[in-house]
């Protein structure tokens, strides 16, 4: 044996396991509006810094201070936050259902609520989405109909998808919500490929693309950031870094050596590192990315810090594998509670208003909710015919597929 | 002591992380929280972090670590979170790990294996139900096995761990807790109350590359694995035909021996499987058996497969070749 | 005019590129330099940077951007410099690009064309020289093509660029100069000297799931595709059998009616291609021929393949199925 | 429209092409001696201008400088003097022994040999290397055989690999020299599980990999760094920055927007970024990494900024994509004469020896030649029975392999 140490293998772990008391006041977290905010056309080699800060705009007491205050409208404002609160009645109504037997899995976006709808919002209309299986967020502030979402969840005869995905792997071209994959990763270098298509063609539109923090390890994620700087695409690449990816926390990811937004510098792309909770702050770091890909700057890869308050899916219990009270203990606050508490100290919105506002969107997704039992549920629904089980797997259906169809009987 | 197929499989790698330091196990989720669907519950509070752990979401990475592993000298057992999702390492295991050892003329070779949930009959859609298995076959330098029972799974995972070649290991999710005969109305009856749920908790090993007659039979032989023994066997008795089922248990490499002596002896042949029909591995089965039992077949061979689409979420007992059409099938060679 | 399969490949793209803005040709090389094999030889500089460009060598992330870009509505025709290195493409191709349409009920779709130089024969090795055509038949949702001379090659390249669906076009790189008939010690006549080198300039498809009938005889069908369909020719030349060939052309849609029509005519089968034998697509032809043809065979199909193996360096040609194994199945099937 | 510029797509080109004169004064290339070298125990994060500079020894003198200098005893100077010649002169002989018929393929490693040598050295001799079809210059450093390199090349009967494999794909496990594969990047992220079963075993062997510009596009260099990053794997991750990938200059994989050396940053692993023609700081640079992966400070990632000099392979002419004076306009210079140069600054080397050494290595290749082609070249010797062919696809051959042997009729 030679003079040096034995090696010895390292496995990281999370500081937290059940029954431990979560505690994060070493997470190290900027101020509100201390961090700058450069030119849009700055060169991305002079910010690696903000890859490791946290753009934050909303501070303990609600007031948006600092370079990166979007001032927003009023308006503007309240949308957030009804999408928000939506997306949130929307998810528990869901998630109830699958307990109740009307479908096999659903997956909220709990306590993550802003990362979709702040960049919906500080998005155009037509601008492309490649989002994950957590941005149903987008949908709702997009207006996509509940109802269609709902249908699709229940695999049911109104279903716009015809029975074949899991629930919420909605698609909407319509609503620029490419189709959910369920292979991770695959769609992040699919929106480089759809941003460098619209470059191509002189278009307008740019694309924006989500991943989760776990999922940055596919191989995908380096083809994203290698192409998107090579063409320069014009593209938003999001991860989403929500601390946990089913049961393994972020350092297994790599999130314990370095920040996600960091990955961004050794490809010469912009790296953003953004409180996800605050809807201020992603919605001012979005539309910074977005300015710079509308002029030709290239991609921006954003970290939206955040939180995954609830399990993976309907198929897991996080009280398994952290402790049950950690979502409490995550100091980054709710990201509705937040803006709720903003617009409120700006004197524009109250108690009672948001009562209200519950309700209301309490009673519509309820009522949506037995519309669209009305086309009935996952098994219990008059599908379509077994017939559309063969389409689309070409555009027409060649003859082998015509035979198997026979075969069944159809 | 009764197990089903997922006790049975954490206590094979129990048993090969007990018995060979050289054994590790790990993949995405499979440490703290013991896996998606609990097969190593347990190993990383019995053995360590260093011996079972979790891994970051690449297939293809957790694969070339494993080759790496395997390199210098350990046992990789790897698990890759569904089947589906085996295709970002496709590169690793066809292109390196099956080649290894060819390449470099025996001075280097990759002793992994690859345990992954494959099949559908759970509502997972098109990417938590799919069947790969032919595509492992079509490649030198892999071995593709799949369990039916408990047993054998036990058997077989520890064989797969011991071999010195890349073993692609597919488990039979639908029948994890008990043997599924495709008859998806009917409550399914867990592993204790039968007899292949009956696993010694030590070491053994069931060979790879041998094949089991679950059923004699004189009229038809049913090639089967899997899921679809079960259904296979559901299928002849709602048929009631004297099928003889083979549970196939190594589809490479292949029991051949026992599929001609089973195809002279009866002169029909059914396959059933539950991937796109397609270049399946039924097709190389239907091949063999015409190669070697030509002058026996008194009828053509027929294949029962599931449909050349994915895999569809509401639609999936369309999708699944379940007892009604295996038994068809059965009664249409039994005719031709 | 008299083209080689490259200039046939060549002036496809041309014609496409110049009919149609939204075509785009990429991948490893093949902008300024033309490609390996030059099949891009002067599109950058004819159309520009941005319609032929160079690639990161990343075969997954190229197969992805040309998803993105179909999802987009450009027909992207991208290159991988050679069928061993499609492997980190996979799951962008089987997860992805063939299950778009289906998975979003035809929201979106990816209207991808991928071409690879494939098959051995050019002292390659094992990463140089592979036949992976079975696992992309295996996977719903995409199509395979396979062209065996010059004037095929370019009708079906326009084809599979003007398909909707996503096309795994493979280019036996072995006859891209002549065809080449496995008598590796004889010089291959240049394209020149054959018939289909006579290529039009223009604009002209070749539709996908048509089998062509190269060789009419009454004795034996033997179905063959890309290299060796020339190996075919001169295996029932050199056997003196009086076979049918037929040059499969596109795998998946496969030309059903043309084979069964012609193995009911023969009674007997040989099936002939480069890739290794088990789960190769020759199980799949032998599968179905069974099916559709089971009272009119006489004799056991016959299967002539790569062996089991990698691809050796040295041993090329012991492992190329040449003439000469060929001419012997042909008899073989003649007197079973 | 909006109102905003149409998008457009960039595709990156080089500089130069065939015609244009090649004129490199603007690279950034710092002086030698001028880059800091931190403790080998230093914080990723405390060292982020590493991965921008160039870390460089010699200067236009031939002299050593800076704190990299690694003080070599001469007896190693002049090893590695030996080395390099000889990988170059190897090179040049199967080079032409290719022109000749008598094998099918060969690439060089012409002006980048200082970065196998030099590393070869820096290593121990029992680290395990996994390296690409460039780093034949390992293999002569650890003195394999070079008779059995030729007979590997020729595919004769003497071949280790028996024929198997195209030339310069060689392996030794005994030689700690990975069996090449072909692809690439794949070993890339093997060599982390390695470097992981080592630290696992508590052995004290590292590893190192390497892999070219271009390849750095490949899933399996972000597989290296992530699995690398988050189990501080004791390995060395090389980039062999050689300006070109067959015809693709390094920009077509990021290389203009950041330097490969910085991809390191995000994931919290050191990124240097090295004079790849200058001998003294590859050791340097190497041996600073071989000592954190020893002290279980986990991966390092080394750029070593070097120029291919010739073409890819025997299979392209380099001057229809590059102008053919680029090789000589390289400033960096060649590490053979930038080695010398130092030895005779040393006043430890006469032109006089190195020419005898020119001489020597010479004879001593054309020898050695002889020696492989009597045991004959591709398609001209009596290869190992074709038995071999079915042999090691698996352990022991199963039986459909000995079936097809016999088919056959071996
Ligand atoms: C390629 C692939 N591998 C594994 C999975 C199984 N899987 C589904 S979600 C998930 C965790 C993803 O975590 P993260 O990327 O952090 O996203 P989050 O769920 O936190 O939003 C895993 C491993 C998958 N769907 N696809
Ligand atoms: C996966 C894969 N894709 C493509 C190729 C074809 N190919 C061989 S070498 C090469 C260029 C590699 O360039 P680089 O990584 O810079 O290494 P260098 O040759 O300069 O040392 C290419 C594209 C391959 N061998 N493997
Ligand atoms: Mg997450
Ligand atoms: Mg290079």
């Amino acid at each position: 044996m030679k003079n040096t140490p034995a090696l010895s293998l390292y496995i990281p772990e999370p500081k937290y396991r059940p029954g431990d008391t979560p505690d994060f006041s070493d997470l190290n977290v900027s101020a509100a509006g201390v961090v700058r905010r450069p030119d849009v056309a700055v060169n991305s080699s002079e910010i690696h810094d903000l890859a490791f800060t946290l753009i934050r705009v909303l501070d303990d007491k609600g007031d948006a201070v600092g370079p990166w205050d979007p001032k927003l409208d009023v308006d503007t404002l309240k949308r957030g936050l009804r999408a928000m609160l939506l997306t949130r009645i929307f998810d528990d109504r869901m998630f109830r259902a699958q307990r109740q037997g009307k479908t096999s899995f659903y997956m909220k976006s709990l306590g993550e609520e802003a990362v979709a709808v702040a960049q919906a919002l500080a998005l155009d209309r037509d601008d492309m989405c490649f989002p994950t299986y957590r941005q149903q967020g987008l949908l709702i502030a997009r207006d996509y109909p509940l109802v269609m979402m709902m249908n699709q969840i229940y695999s049911n005869e109104q279903d716009p998808l015809k029975g074949r995905q899991l629930p919420i792997m909605y698609s909407s071209k319509e609503h620029g919500f490419f189709s959910i994959s369920g292979n991770l990763g695959t769609q992040f270098s699919q929106a480089v490929g759809w941003a460098m298509a619209s470059a191509y063609k002189g278009d307008d539109r740019i694309c924006a693309a989500w991943i989760g923090d776990g999922s940055t390890a596919e191989g995908d994620f380096h083809h994203a950031l290698t192409f998107g700087s090579v063409y320069r695409a014009p593209v938003l690449l999001n991860v989403v870094n929500n601390q946990w990816a089913i049961s393994s926390y972020q350092g297994i990811a790599g999130g314990d050596r370095s920040t996600f937004a960091s990955r961004a510098i050794g490809y010469g792309i912009p790296g953003l590192r953004v409180d996800g909770n605050d809807f201020l702050a992603v919605y001012a770091a979005t539309q910074w990315a977005a300015d710079r890909a509308r002029m030709n700057l290239g991609p921006t890869v954003l970290e939206l810090f955040t939180y995954r308050a609830e399990g993976h899916s309907t198929s897991d219990d996080p009280t398994q594998y952290r402790p049950a009270d950690e979502p409490g203990a995550w100091p980054l606050g709710d990201p509705v509670n937040r803006l709720t508490k903003h617009l409120i100290a700006r004197g524009v919105w109250s108690d009672d208003e948001h009562k209200a506002l519950v309700d209301e969107l309490t009673e519509y997704v309820k009522a949506v909710g037995k519309e669209a039992e009305k086309n009935g549920t996952l098994g219990n629904s008059k599908l379509p015919s077994v017939k559309t089980m063969f389409e689309d797997v070409y555009k027409e259906v060649p003859p082998h597929l015509r035979k198997q169809r026979q075969e069944l009987g159809v | 002591m009764p197990m089903n197929m997922i006790q049975a499989l954490n206590s094979a790698m129990d048993v090969m992380l007990d018995r060979d330091p050289n054994v590790l196990v790990f993949g995405e989720d499979v440490g703290f929280f013991g896996g998606v669907f609990r097969a190593t519950e347990g190993l990383q509070k019995k053995y360590g972090l260093k011996r079972c752990f979790d891994t970051p979401i690449g297939e293809g990475g957790i694969v070339a670590v494993a080759i790496g592993m395997g390199a210098y000298g350990l046992r990789p057992c790897v698990e890759i979170q569904f089947a589906d999702y085996i295709y970002p390492a496709f590169d690793q295991l066809v292109s390196e790990a099956a080649r290894l050892r060819y390449r470099s003329a025996g001075d280097f070779w990759a002793p992994l294996t690859v345990r992954t949930p494959y099949g559908g009959g759970i509502f997972g859609g098109q990417t938590h139900s799919q069947s790969p298995e032919a595509l492992f076959t079509h490649v030198a330098g892999l071995k593709t096995v799949i369990p039916s029972n408990p047993y054998d799974a036990k058997g077989l995972l520890i064989a797969s761990i011991e071999e010195d070649d890349p073993v692609i290991f597919l488990e039979p999710k639908r029948i994890y807790n008990g043997p599924f005969d495709g008859h998806h109305n009917k409550p399914v009856s867990p592993w204790a109350n039968f007899p292949e749920s009956n696993v010694p908790e030590g070491y053994y090993t069931v060979p790879l590359g041998k094949a089991a007659r679950v059923r004699e039979g004189k009229d038809v032989t049913v090639l089967a694995y899997g899921t679809m023994v079960h259904v296979a066997k559901a299928a002849a008795d709602d048929a009631k035909i004297d099928a003889e089922i083979l549970d196939l248990r190594t589809l490479l490499p292949l029991d051949i021996d026992a599929i001609v002596e089973s195809v002279k002896k009866t002169g029909r042949c059914v396959i059933v499987h539950e991937a796109t029909r397609t270049s399946g591995f039924g097709a190389e089965l239907s091949a063999l058996v015409q190669e070697n039992c030509f002058y026996h077949l008194e009828a053509p061979i027929e294949r029962v497969t599931g449909w050349d689409t994915p895999y569809p979420h509401a639609f999936e007992w369309d999708y699944f070749p379940g007892p009604k059409r295996t038994a068809a099938a059965m009664r249409k060679v039994m005719e031709g």
